[in-house]
């Protein structure tokens, strides 16, 4: 009986968001010795990699301090792509080598220097030479990185423009509020 | 007929296809699935759909092809076997029966799927962890699904596009004609359509002289100023002059 | 001493948000024999309200689930698929890598626009190269997300997966037309 409690106040705390309270909890496991079920749980993890602790009358889990050498609580590291980025690198991977300008042509917008920057930055896309036109502009094009990063074998793996249709990938939805996220994303460039 | 009441309801709403159909009403026998009639099943079939007609429901196209093709299984499972026919009646029942079979298993596995413990319905992971280092892991991340849609809107968005057709070389049907008239009238023996056809060329561009000379010896066959054989399909193409 | 690394690899799971692989357990943790670690851990939380489980080669803590009852409330619902989403995922998880014309062929309709665009989005499926036959059609996979969601240790795992095999059922029409045409021959031989 107590067991199936503590195995319930388990499964709760590792599951909630936010530390719970006596009076939480017991909206979620029901009756029962919250009380005790909770000093239960505290002591079969205690010493453990995790453990369950007390603030301010409510519970939690959390990984023992000692360990805390091991990760790290900043999880804003990991950053996704703008969505200037995704389209610029959708660009480059499907039309490299490309030049900023042709980039822009084909967006319909400008793009920013930081756009590039930051795909230069992850890895996914290099300076492959200049275009032997007047101005010499730059050409980009895509990394291995890029191709190990998004599961590809090679380029020749990227979906057709059929098969994005297929996929109702290429549904002119909404088309003006499309282009106004778009003006608003090139404003934020 | 008309004195039972119909154990299908005419709700073709329901259906995703013929195929769906008839496995809702292969199901309806209540026995497993290799051991349906199948010519009960054709009969279910076209009962349905026969009464959808006098209903006037509308039947999609694909419904109306099913029950032609049923009613073919059906006429030819009833008639002795005629060996000069292929594939035989009992084949194509046996092939309806594998994909029923096989659209049936998928349906169950599917069933079987959604009903498993899920993540986020059933159980669930940790909803605050504190998050890793990431150690090896790029800073920026994107997956292939993004990449996807971001072209795809892109795509969408750059539509109406400009096509540019490059120069080719072509050789016009009024080109054609003119070159072929003229050749043919030089040429009393049967020739193939490749004499008449620029020696000198691209490939592209004899291939477009092939195209457009064909076109032309019609043309001038029509008109009676030259004479076509052909001994059998994609056999030589021979021109001449009019015997006359 | 191996105390040490159950106690590390514990925390390393309990903090990470995602899944991990052996290999980057090891990238936390250090040396050390990480899947004897594993095994101890998933041990000591078997029967508990949280268990360790093993989903296509990745690690990660999940409440058990007979204590579903308790936990479901005011979660938001897992989106549902449509029949035909159902029918198309179970496909591509049985026969993968599996192109649309497979799939439309075992349902006897077209695969509607959207189909495919939601199963990718919800994670579970995803293009896995071209199908090296004339057109080169994009073929699709499971997704390691798809064996979470699902519960699923490995694909081998999926639901009655070798009977279906052994029944011929995961063959083309035309295969195991052939195959019976055989049987039959035999017989009469």
């Amino acid at each position: 009986m107590s067991a199936a409690i503590e195995r319930a106040v388990e499964a709760v705390l590792f599951a909630s968001a936010e530390p719970l309270s006596i009076d939480s909890l017991r909206a979620y496991v029901g009756d029962g010795d919250i009380r005790a079920a909770i000093a239960a749980v505290a002591e079969r993890y205690r010493g453990r990699g995790v453990e369950l602790v007390e603030r301010g009358g409510r519970w939690h889990f959390q990984t023992a301090p000692d360990l805390a050498h091991l990760l790290r609580r900043d999880r804003e590291e990991v950053r996704r792509l703008s969505r200037a980025g995704i389209e610029t690198l959708a660009i480059i991977a499907y039309h490299e080598p490309v030049s900023r300008a042709e980039i822009e042509a084909i967006r319909g917008v400008q793009v920013a220097k930081g756009t590039l920057d930051v795909l230069m930055e992850a890895g996914w896309v290099r300076p492959a030479g200049r275009r032997e036109v007047p101005g010499r502009p730059l050409i980009y094009a895509t990394t291995p990185e890029f191709l190990s990063h998004f599961g590809l074998t090679s380029r020749r793996d990227l979906p057709g423009i059929d098969d994005l249709r297929a996929a109702g990938l290429l549904d002119p939805v909404d088309l003006a509020f499309e282009q106004l996220a778009v003006e608003k994303d090139a404003d934020d460039d | 007929m008309s004195d039972a009441p119909e154990q299908l309801t005419l709700d073709l709403e329901g259906w995703e296809g013929p195929l769906d159909l008839l496995l809702s009403l292969a199901r309806a026998q209540k026995v497993d699935l290799r051991e349906i009639s199948i010519l009960a099943l054709v009969e279910q079939y076209l009962r349905y759909v026969e009464r959808a007609r006098v209903l006037q429901l509308e039947l999609a196209a694909d419904y109306l092809v099913m029950a032609a093709w049923l009613a073919y299984l059906k006429s030819a499972l009833l008639l002795p076997r005629d060996p000069e026919v292929e594939p035989d009646a009992d084949e194509l029942a046996m092939r309806l029966q594998l994909r029923l079979e096989r659209l049936d298993a998928m349906r169950d596995a599917g069933a079987r799927l959604m009903a498993r413990d899920r993540l986020g319905r059933d159980v669930f992971r940790r909803a605050a962890p504190e998050g890793l280092r990431v150690v090896r892991k790029a800073q920026w991340t994107a997956d292939l699904y993004e990449l996807m849609t971001a072209y795809g809107r892109v795509s969408a968005r750059s539509r109406p596009v400009m096509h540019v057709v490059h120069d080719r070389e072509v050789m016009t049907l009024e080109a054609a004609i003119a070159r072929v008239a003229a050749l043919v009238g030089s040429a009393i023996d049967w020739r193939t359509i490749e004499a008449f056809l620029p020696e000198q060329a691209s490939v592209a561009l004899r291939r477009s002289a092939l195209a457009s000379s064909f076109l032309a010896a019609l043309e001038l066959a029509r008109q009676g100023r030259v004479e076509l054989r052909q001994e059998a399909p994609f056999a030589p193409l021979y021109l001449r002059r009019p015997a006359a």
